[in-house]
């Protein structure tokens, strides 16, 4: 489904990577591996089509990314160092909003069940401005709780996050693999998921 | 007492509409505040009230979720 | 492109409005801090003149109208920049729907917010430069036509502006400029009502910037948003 | 003298506090009432027209009152401020908030009853007199200071923040009256002077006086009753409110 | 308290003030664009009033007054707000030196990257609003010594809105009327010349205001700060 | 050298933690554990002076904190969530103002060593804001490199760096217990620090 070929990222006369590629499909995961700085954030964002490589190309379902356009964007998730969370706003505030600019429907009572899964009982009600580094991350992470888009590109999901709450997370991962989904994410916890094929690629070395 | 008649006073000498404005939004800003502060305490009580109720039920019923209330002490 | 497409663009817009607006009323102290730097900027020009009130009576549409251009301006920042700073922008972005259309729910929003009640409180201003009557109310109105088009020619800026380093000055730099045409139409109008000509002329030609403002400056500034971003 | 001291201490606390507020609001509501009574009695059937000004005069029952409690509250507020701060007392800081809103409503009443009693007597609602204006700036700095306080959801910052903000306040209000004065007069001789009655009549003085103090009774009700909501929302996780609340069922 | 103390002190507002204008220097569209804000709110003000020379010349002082004011005014958010989101105000409050000082540092880099320029500017913009010579000079003269008593009290207003919800609008509303004797007594010293009365007094006023401004507005706001970090 | 006692933290009218104590002496680290908003960086700030605790005191040397002010500082580093790093300025320039700042001095060949150490050669002059997250924490945790306060407070200092980054880290905070430092760090990564004493302490359980 989701094909790069040949793929390159040159960052201030510096070149992160070339010749970068890989295939994905229904049930598999990426993960993509490399030192602080090796690029990875640089390629999950050209394979949004946040930023646009310096050479190679990007296929979904056989078909430019940059020409789908909103066709690619309606199937895709995906999740920045940043949390895209509204401080003024509570977790629940911040969950529904999304989900409604997503163009999806989420009922209040799913919304607060997905709080729940996430380990955010008592503080759906509190702006997220007061809430722990580790509690702001999982307000962002239970967006993934009802995320049916077939594509998850996940940025270091898992930082932050104490124990239990990783485990979460990987489970998530994982249920969405069985679901056959494709998900692509970086990390430097070595992290579980126990479904799908997993494949490595490492940058920058 | 030199008013001839309440026309008269309400009159104020051509000058009632001043007088009678200033009076008037003196009185009902001087009135509306303690009736708003009055009711803004009624309804704290009756929300704090409400609040004690259901912490009580709370307590009765513990949730049984694998993550609920994992950061409550 | 059929009605389906159509009403399910106008829920995201409704979506976007609902959601600026919801985060306003969590702060609402900007409105009221926004309509206070209005009164403010407006009372600081008579301790800097002088309190000649024939002087002041000269003064006042002009002086109006550059403090609602500059309250209007202060909240423009704030427009993306928070989005953007905690990765919602990035999130926009990638809704499956055009960045235009939810610009335009972002502009309607702000202007909601900051220039509607400007337009209301203006009249009572006015009366502080001795204003006749029917000066307030071509001053009201022009504020209300006029507003709409400092969101949208704003919006512009800010998209430009958005994560420039300095970017709250700039963003006055670049988008001055172009709010000069709806001041000049703006203080115009009352301008000419105090001088006894009609306002019509530059009434329409006020609409006509609001129009352009509002439906057209989303485009570019939607384009801006994603050069911002890449 | 101890056992005072700690007397005062203990009415500190919010827990002492709170009945003791309750048990007061009645009488200074009932000290109003009278006192407002008694001044609008005299003030509206009893003084004599003003030779100059007619029966527009009467305003002045109501606009003084209002201009003097505007200044006097802002100094009262900046004093509870300025206590808290130093020694941390809880009360403090809920006093200054509860005081804010009446401050500002009666700058905002001295500026509406001084407008309208200049449009019969000046031709005008407003002149930018030196008075006037440190009025008009006297509203921002409240206006300032609810603003600010209301920004900021902790409320023990919120009581700091505040507190610095009353007491910078508090030096620069009468710099503020003073460059006014200057400014205005240094131009010109004012376009406009307040036309005193060259006598106050002394029932007008009376008038004005029950009135003033009519105001102030009203100030201190209502700051009662609204550092009692103050109290009971911050305090609400307390056993005492608790208590409090769950016994008069 | 000794000599050793002093100079120690004096090395850490010099650190301060190094960091800070290196800073300024990498982000030089900052200071442009500052100044550029100045030049345009001065130039709309013909365009909203009216070109009449006579009309202008009363004007003149009061709107670039104004105009400085609020120049100065829109730079002062970013004083500590930048320092705070990426953590360096946590560092600064817990060096081992008075919290005061490091303040009294940044006011002065700040005058020095806003207030100094338009001073410096201004003489250029009264030439076209027609002032005579003397005027100038005074009009000079009193941004050079009252700027730095706006970028002090601004300090206290930027350190109070920090963190807070709607900072920028916030801190305009709590700053202007804290900046009304400044600019009276600015203004009217420029006044004063023009009218022929001399502006002496106005001028050892603004130069008290600006001894206070400095030296005094520091510590409040050092204490603000730690408010706001805790 | 530093003792802690009884010490409570409350957040918007939620109790949490209270009755903490510990003791610490030169050589020994404190390993704060505990999930997601347990109030670990709660604590570390109350350490720090940077907020009061709702109860409880802490001492220094035998003094309190709040007393010795200035003079606590001295012998304090502190490095938070956030870097502390001016993204316009290069690693370098942050490296010397922020050592200039803490009233050391610090010369440009010590600072370009340290930056070597963390591994920022050659990125010594691109502005911070180009850096990916990693080599920014890099960046910060530079200033480590020839910190010779006493106490370290750490929060969260693994947290986005990769395993070679890690290790030197945990080196640096060993060489600093053999040196008789005292640390107090929070993670929810497992790292082993070769040297001193390492106690745990579990909040919110
Ligand atoms: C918006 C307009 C006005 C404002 C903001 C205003 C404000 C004030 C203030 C602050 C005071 C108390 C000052 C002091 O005691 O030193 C005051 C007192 C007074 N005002 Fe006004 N005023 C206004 C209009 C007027 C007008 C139109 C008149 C009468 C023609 C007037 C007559 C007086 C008198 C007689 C006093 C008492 C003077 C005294 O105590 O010495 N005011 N006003
Ligand atoms: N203008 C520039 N000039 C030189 N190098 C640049 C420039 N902009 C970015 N870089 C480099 O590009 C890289 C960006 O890396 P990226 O953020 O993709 O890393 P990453 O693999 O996600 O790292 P991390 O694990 O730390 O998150 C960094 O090494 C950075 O130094
Ligand atoms: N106003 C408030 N009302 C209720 N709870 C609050 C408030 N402010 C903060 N909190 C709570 O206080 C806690 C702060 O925790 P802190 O940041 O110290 O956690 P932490 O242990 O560092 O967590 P992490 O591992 O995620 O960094 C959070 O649980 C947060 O929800
Ligand atoms: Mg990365
Ligand atoms: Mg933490």
């Amino acid at each position: 489904m989701l094909e790069v070929s040949n793929l390159g990222c040159i960052r201030g006369e510096r070149s992160l990577f070339a010749g970068v590629g890989f295939h994905l499909d229904g049930g598999e995961m990426l993960s993509l591996q490399g030192r602080n700085g090796s690029g990875k954030t640089s390629l999950l964002r050209i394979l949004c089509d946040l930023s646009p490589p310096a050479a190679g190309e990007i296929r979904w379902r056989g078909e430019l990314i940059s020409k789908l356009g909103e066709d690619y964007r309606r199937e895709l998730c995906y999740l920045g160092h940043h949390n895209a969370i509204k401080e003024d706003l509570t977790p629940l505030e911040n969950l529904l909003a999304s989900a409604r600019l997503a163009g999806e429907d989420l009922d209040a009572d799913s919304a607060l069940e997905a709080l729940e899964r996430v380990g955010l009982a008592g503080r759906e009600d509190l702006a997220c401005r007061y809430l722990s580094q580790g509690q702001k991350r999982r307000a962002a992470l239970a967006r993934l709780v009802n995320e049916r888009r077939a594509l998850w590109v996940l940025d270091e999901p898992y930082v932050a996050l104490d124990a239990v709450a990783i485990e979460l997370v990987a489970g998530l991962i994982g249920a969405h693999l069985q679901r056959g989904g494709l998900v692509v994410l970086t990390t430097h916890q070595a992290v579980d998921v126990q479904a799908g094929t997993i494949h490595e690629l490492r940058l920058g070395e | 007492m030199f008013w001839n008649s309440f026309s008269e006073f309400l009159a104020m000498g051509n000058h009632g509409v001043y007088v009678w404005g200033s009076f008037g939004v003196m009185a009902i800003t001087m009135i509306l505040e303690p009736v708003l502060l009055i009711q803004g305490h009624k309804g704290l009580i009756a929300r704090l009230k409400r609040e004690f109720r259901a912490e009580k039920s709370d307590r009765s019923v513990e949730r049984t979720t694998p993550f609920a209330g994992q950061d409550r002490q | 492109m059929n009605c389906g497409w159509v009403s399910r663009m106008l829920k995201l817009i409704r979506a976007i409005i609902a959601r600026d607006l919801r985060l306003a009323m969590r702060r609402r102290t900007d409105i009221v801090s926004a309509l206070f730097f209005f009164i403010i900027v407006v009372s600081l020009f008579p301790l800097g003149v002088g309190p000649e009130p024939e002087l002041l009576r000269k003064l006042a549409p002009g002086v109006l109208w550059v403090a609602a251009l500059l309250a209007t301006m202060l909240s423009l920042p704030r427009l993306f920049a928070d989005d953007h700073r905690d990765g919602t922008l990035e999130q926009l972005a990638l809704a499956p729907q055009p960045l235009g259309l939810i610009v335009l729910g972002k502009v309607l929003a702000h202007w909601l917010v900051s220039g509607l009640p400007l337009a209301l409180l203006a009249p009572v201003l006015g009366l502080q430069f001795d204003l006749a009557s029917d000066a307030l109310w071509v001053l009201t109105l022009s504020l209300l036509i006029g507003t709409p088009a400092l969101s949208g020619i704003g919006a512009i800026g800010a998209a430009l502006t958005l994560g420039v380093r300095g970017g709250g000055v700039l963003l006055s730099l670049l988008v001055l400029p172009l709010y000069i045409p709806v001041l000049i139409f703006g203080a115009g109008a009352v301008d000419a009502t105090v001088t006894g000509l009609g306002a019509q002329a530059h009434m329409s030609l006020l609409g006509a910037l609001a129009l352009a403002g509002v439906f057209f400056a989303p485009w570019p500034t939607a384009a801006a948003l994603r050069i911002a971003l890449e | 003298m101890s056992n005072k001291l700690i007397n005062w201490f203990k009415f500190a606390s919010p827990q002492a506090f709170y009945p003791l507020a309750g048990r007061m609001i009645p009488w200074f509501w009932a000290l109003a009432a009278l006192f407002g009574i008694a001044g609008l009695y005299i003030g509206f059937l009893v003084a004599p027209t003003d030779a100059q000004q007619g029966e527009g005069y009467r305003i002045i029952f109501l606009h003084v009152p209002a201009s003097w409690m505007s200044m006097f509250i802002y100094l009262v507020l900046a004093f509870w401020a300025g206590l808290g701060l130093a020694f941390n007392f809880r009360l403090s800081g809920m006093m200054a908030t509860a005081l804010a809103p009446t401050g500002a409503l009666f700058a905002f009443l001295s500026l509406w009853t001084g407008a309208l009693w200049g449009k019969p007597m000046w031709g005008t609602w407003w002149v930018w007199d030196a008075r006037l204006t440190s009025e008009l700036i006297l509203l921002f700095l409240y206006v300032g200071f609810i603003a600010l306080q209301s920004a900021i959801d902790d409320p023990r910052r919120a009581d700091k923040a505040g507190a610095v903000l009353a007491l910078v306040g508090v030096v620069n209000v009468p710099i503020i009256y003073f460059s006014v004065k200057w400014w205005n007069t240094l131009h010109q001789g004012s376009s406009v002077s307040l036309t005193k009655s060259p006598s106050m009549a002394t029932t007008m003085l009376w008038g004005m006086l029950l009135c003033a103090l009519a105001c102030w009774m009203y100030a201190i009700a209502v700051a009662l009753m609204r550092v009692r909501t103050i109290i009971l929302e911050r305090e609400r996780h307390t056993d005492w409110v608790r208590d409090e609340l769950t016994s008069k069922e």
